[in-house]
């Protein structure tokens, strides 16, 4: 057997509908469509009753399944595409993020985001909104790179008791496969060492990992040998594994696929600078998509976002320092 | 209704006292009848009632304690908040009162989705819930995507509007064109029902048939109640932007009073009866406030200061 | 509305051919009819109008090059979008053409905001502002907000609701729950027309006289237009979940053949005047593609990359 | 005359309507009954039909305001609290800040949020949003201290042809007063030192600038010279004259109000730390609220927010380092 991040996807929403008769999943074409990306196909007609399709009210179908998680559900809410979540900011960082806080009844709702750029897709179905949501106290923030995590984590998230915003990224959806699913992993909250190294640090999450993983066997050829912890979770942050990791390379570059104004990477390297200032040989840095909308046209678009070849550059620079 | 009165009005002097209370004081005065009825014809334990800040009246009804009302505002640390927020944003999500966030129309969605969990359950039973929603509170997004999606999944829905005319200081003209809000109803497919808000009689007979409506299948129900704040949007408003000719208009008439002069026509009460009931009320008030004066304040040391509920998930400072 | 057509095969094909167009390619086969009539009342350099996703003919008809589409599709540099946005993503919001951002219901305020500050500079005159909007559409509080907003303001806006049945996979029954959607105009204090989308004479009537409405000062109009989407979302989806019963029912016939039997049958046009009318369309699409084909893409290294007007305070990278 | 900072406001409003016949001003209750916080107090009779009242749509009030910004107004939006922006969060993040990038037309908007923290205010009512908005590509982001800035940085932000997100700060309206506003200050994107020192440098916005100026007064009794930055804006960031600052201090101490997580305070350091690493003489540190929503109860409250005293122990430790 083999299948793919966006097969991963649908088999954990199928094993935590069949496990658990509390999940059921609430979004746009997600029942006998199968979801704008397939990611429930089939599952309305194995689980008859328990996969619907919503209104285009994306406010309302995040206040639903928080009044739905107070009564005993565990929903899965599918935004169409992350950048459509915008829409239920609103309900995500005021009333699902508050909730437990404020009236110690947890909020254990799933919220999925198809997240980040592919070719083609344009400001507005391309987003990576992890930055925003990591900032609110109260949400748990997962960014899966991997076929395996995209699987475990998704089931994990359903079994939490707080809400948590489950990034999953577009362009692995179909690129991604992996041979079968590994029966364990780690929890959520640790980082994973994706690629081990001696003499820097690449930080990074979601698809970020692959460019970066390229990025390092390119400069592998030069003798080079680049770390490159893969995040899993942007909130919390397992700080730990990352400044052991910059302990092990004295360098650090931490790459993101979001907009550069604050967000996942800058809260890394804070960290990593005031608990670990001692362990960097060189200034620690950061890359980020470019600070401007994300752009259609794909010459664009690869020129917007980081890549393998723009992942080596800032490496070159860091290993020179 | 007397209760709530005698409850808002120890509140709003405490408020201007000062030192008690921090924060806003919000009261539903003139809004009782419409509130308090919503609350009576609704049970606990079974329904859901998601009051906003003029719902003392339906709370209590509905079977709040007091207790709670009292110390959201002078942040008990044994309130429901815990001090955490407080005055009218308290509630017990799990006894079927959702505890309201300050941003209008969110709960309407929250209530639809209890409602949806239970029926899913298989345990929705003849339970339904209300919503309460101000005339202002119509104008938004959240309140027309929830009341959508509870038409389209024909949930037991009750949408209780309070049209008082005002939202803060902005009168209806500024908030809407249509003729009469419940002219919205049919847009969604649902059953509307307008009734003068301050006729105690009127509103739990509207209530009373909306609800077995919500209650036999027939998917949410509007009632528009027509009342006046009699007051500030809360107590450090005068409310000066209220012309006076409808301060003292028929629609100005405190619904209080009414009830109680239709009480004793009808025979219902005598004034000895209503006298003692405003009494008991007094002392009700002043225990829940005795009590909760003698409770500790949340202390920051003691606080988890924890968002989740996971408490291995809790990220390290900083 | 021939053009339109024309137009939209050709991307069709093209997307399927792969290669030229990245991204998806949406169409508005079946719906031409009734946003053609739209386009048609309005004049540019007068008045507004936002089209949606499937209004490539009432786009053209309102006055927008084709070339912009091309252009757009295909990320010419030279178009209006520069190849930063695509396909139905374009717009020239100096000349009456919003772009459109993909968030349903969005539009609504941003055309109402448009009427709003030429009616403050004393230029409003007699223009109109369109705003299209899908039946999947009227369920975000986007769209209810920016109503409501224009209808307090009295804005001469007009609200085009193709409802199509469908939103993307989703049928009216998953969508809303009252009986028609026109029902909703009364809740907004806005006047309301139903009509046979399908039918071009029915909707240039319609359109007509809810625009000469709204000229006139009487405020928004709420025209809804009932049709059916020939062809999927995309061009990526085949929308099998149509039942094949709906689609071979007299409303799944094609406005475009309806328009032309209509045109032969009363005379206003021969045979050969119609292949004559799609043979210069084709022609017309096809000078602009080529033109578009040698058109430069956008070049990364070329642009300026920054997302401000004012450039001195374009962040520092990093 | 002296005039307090939301006096500032609210005279920089009447100075933008009377020179601008473009500009009106659009909010709730805003109109006759002069706004929640009375900032418009007589505008509305000052400049009748340019300061309206809106309905309780905030997406819709942003909407309307670009749209009539592409026709050539100059709106003011007010927010009767910031956290009351979530609910138009789509339409600044993904109307307004990608308008001139997609379209070539600017959208000069002014959007003020009546932000953070006050005594019993509670977790919707005292929200500090900046963070949130500076991670979003084409948005001026401005943060006045002082009630010279309140009143020079909006009627500045008027000007601009871009969208702009003010922060006011409540707790500074009644608390701030000035003599006089001076008929000149630092255009938009510069920062200020707000206090000269030569031992360490706190980088602060908003109100914390004076609870950082406090904590400095208290320090200085032991001897020490704390240098305070007034960031005046968090987007652009002027990291110059921050680099410059801890050029000369060798130490950085970054505060701010909003939650713990990315933001303000995580960008300044990341900006610090890739150009200035050299500079630095102790690992560099944020002071953020904790993460959790914030409390009503002034007890909570107090603890809940950076102030004076947990800035001065913060120093205390950077100092020893
Ligand atoms: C989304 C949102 N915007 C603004 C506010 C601020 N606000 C609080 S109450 C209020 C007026 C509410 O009016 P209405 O809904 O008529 O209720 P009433 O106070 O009259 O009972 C406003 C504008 C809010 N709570 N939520
Ligand atoms: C707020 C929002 N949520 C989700 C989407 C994704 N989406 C794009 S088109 C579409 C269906 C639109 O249906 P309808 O409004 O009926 O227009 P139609 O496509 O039928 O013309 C959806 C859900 C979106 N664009 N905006
Ligand atoms: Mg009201
Ligand atoms: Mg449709």
């Amino acid at each position: 057997m083999s299948l793919t991040y966006l097969e991963a996807i649908r088999e954990a929403q199928y094993e935590a509908l069949r496990r658990d008769p509390r999940v059921f999943i609430y979004g746009q074409d997600i029942g006998e469509f199968g979801g704008a990306f397939k990611a429930t196909k089939r599952l309305s007609a194995e689980f008859p009753g328990r996969v619907l399709d919503s209104p285009i009210s994306e406010d309302a179908m995040v206040g639903m399944a928080i009044g739905a998680a107070v009564e005993g559900s565990r929903p899965i809410v599918e935004m169409q595409f992350a950048d459509f979540s915008s829409v239920g900011f609103n309900q995500i960082v005021n009333q699902a993020a508050t909730l437990y806080w404020r009236t110690n009844v947890p909020c254990p709702i799933v919220i999925r985001l198809p997240s980040g750029g592919t070719p083609g897709s344009g400001p507005f179905h391309s987003q990576s909104m992890e930055s925003i949501y990591a900032h609110y106290p109260g949400l748990v923030i997962l960014t899966p790179a991997t076929v395996e995590d995209a699987y475990h984590l998704l089931l994990d998230a359903v079994e939490l008791e707080d809400p948590v915003i489950f990034c999953e990224h577009k362009f692995l959806y179909y690129h991604l496969k992996a041979d079968a699913l590994p029966t364990s992993t780690l929890p959520i909250g640790k980082a994973r060492i994706a690629r081990p190294g001696r003499h820097a640090t690449v930080v990074a999450y979601s698809a970020m990992v692959h460019e970066s993983i390229r990025a390092a066997e390119e400069l592998q050829q030069d003798g080079y040998q680049i770390e490159v912890v893969d995040m899993r979770s942007v909130k919390p942050i397992d700080t730990g594994t990352i400044l052991a990791s910059v302990a092990r390379t004295g360098r650090l570059l931490c790459v993101g696929e979001s907009f550069p104004w604050g967000g996942v990477t800058a809260e890394v390297i804070s960290r990593v600078v005031a608990d670990g200032f001692h362990l960097l040989d060189a200034p620690p840095q950061r890359l980020n998509s470019k600070d401007t909308p994300i752009p259609y046209h794909p010459n664009l678009w690869r020129a917007h976002r980081p890549t393998a070849a723009s992942i080596v550059a800032e490496l070159r620079k860091l290993l020179k320092f | 209704m007397t209760a709530a009165r005698v409850l808002e009005e120890k509140l709003a002097s405490l408020y201007r006292a000062g030192g008690r209370i921090v924060g806003g004081v919000y009261l539903g005065k003139g809004q009782e009848a419409f509130s308090v009825a919503l609350g009576l014809q609704l049970s606990k334990g079974r329904d859901i009632f998601a009051g906003l800040i003029r719902d003392q009246a339906g709370k209590l009804a509905f079977g709040e304690p007091m207790l709670d009302a009292t110390r959201t505002y002078l942040g008990s640390a044994l309130g429901p908040m815990r001090g955490r927020d407080g005055n009218i944003h308290r509630g017990r999500p799990k006894e079927g009162l959702p505890a309201m966030i300050s941003h209008l129309g969110s709960m309407v969605s929250v209530v639809a989705g209890m409602l949806m969990s239970r029926r899913l359950q298989g345990r929705l039973g003849d339970a339904v819930g209300a919503s309460a929603i101000g005339d202002g509170g119509t104008s938004t997004g959240a309140f027309h995507e929830g009341l959508n999606l509870a038409a389209v999944e024909k949930l037991p829905l009750i949408i209780a509007v309070a049209n008082n005319q005002y939202a803060y200081s902005t009168p209806n003209n500024r908030q809407f064109a249509c003729a009469n809000l419940v002219d919205r109803a049919k847009g969604y497919g649902v059953e509307g029902y307008e009734v003068d808000g301050k006729d105690l009689l009127a509103c739990l007979q509207v209530f009373q048939h909306a609800i077995s409506r919500a209650r036999a299948g027939h998917g949410p129900q509007m009632v528009v109640g027509s009342l006046l704040r009699l007051g500030g949007h809360g107590e450090h408003d005068d409310a000066s932007y209220i012309p006076d000719t409808i301060k003292h208009s028929e629609h100005g008439r405190d619904c209080l009073q009414l009830a109680e002069e239709c009480a004793l026509e009808r025979g219902w009460a005598t004034v000895t009866e209503l006298a003692a009931l405003r009494e008991s009320s007094q002392k009700e008030v002043d225990r829940a406030l005795a009590q909760t004066s003698r409770e500790p304040s949340p202390d920051p040391y003691k606080e988890s200061w924890r968002a989740l509920a996971t408490s291995a998930l809790v990220d390290e400072e900083k």
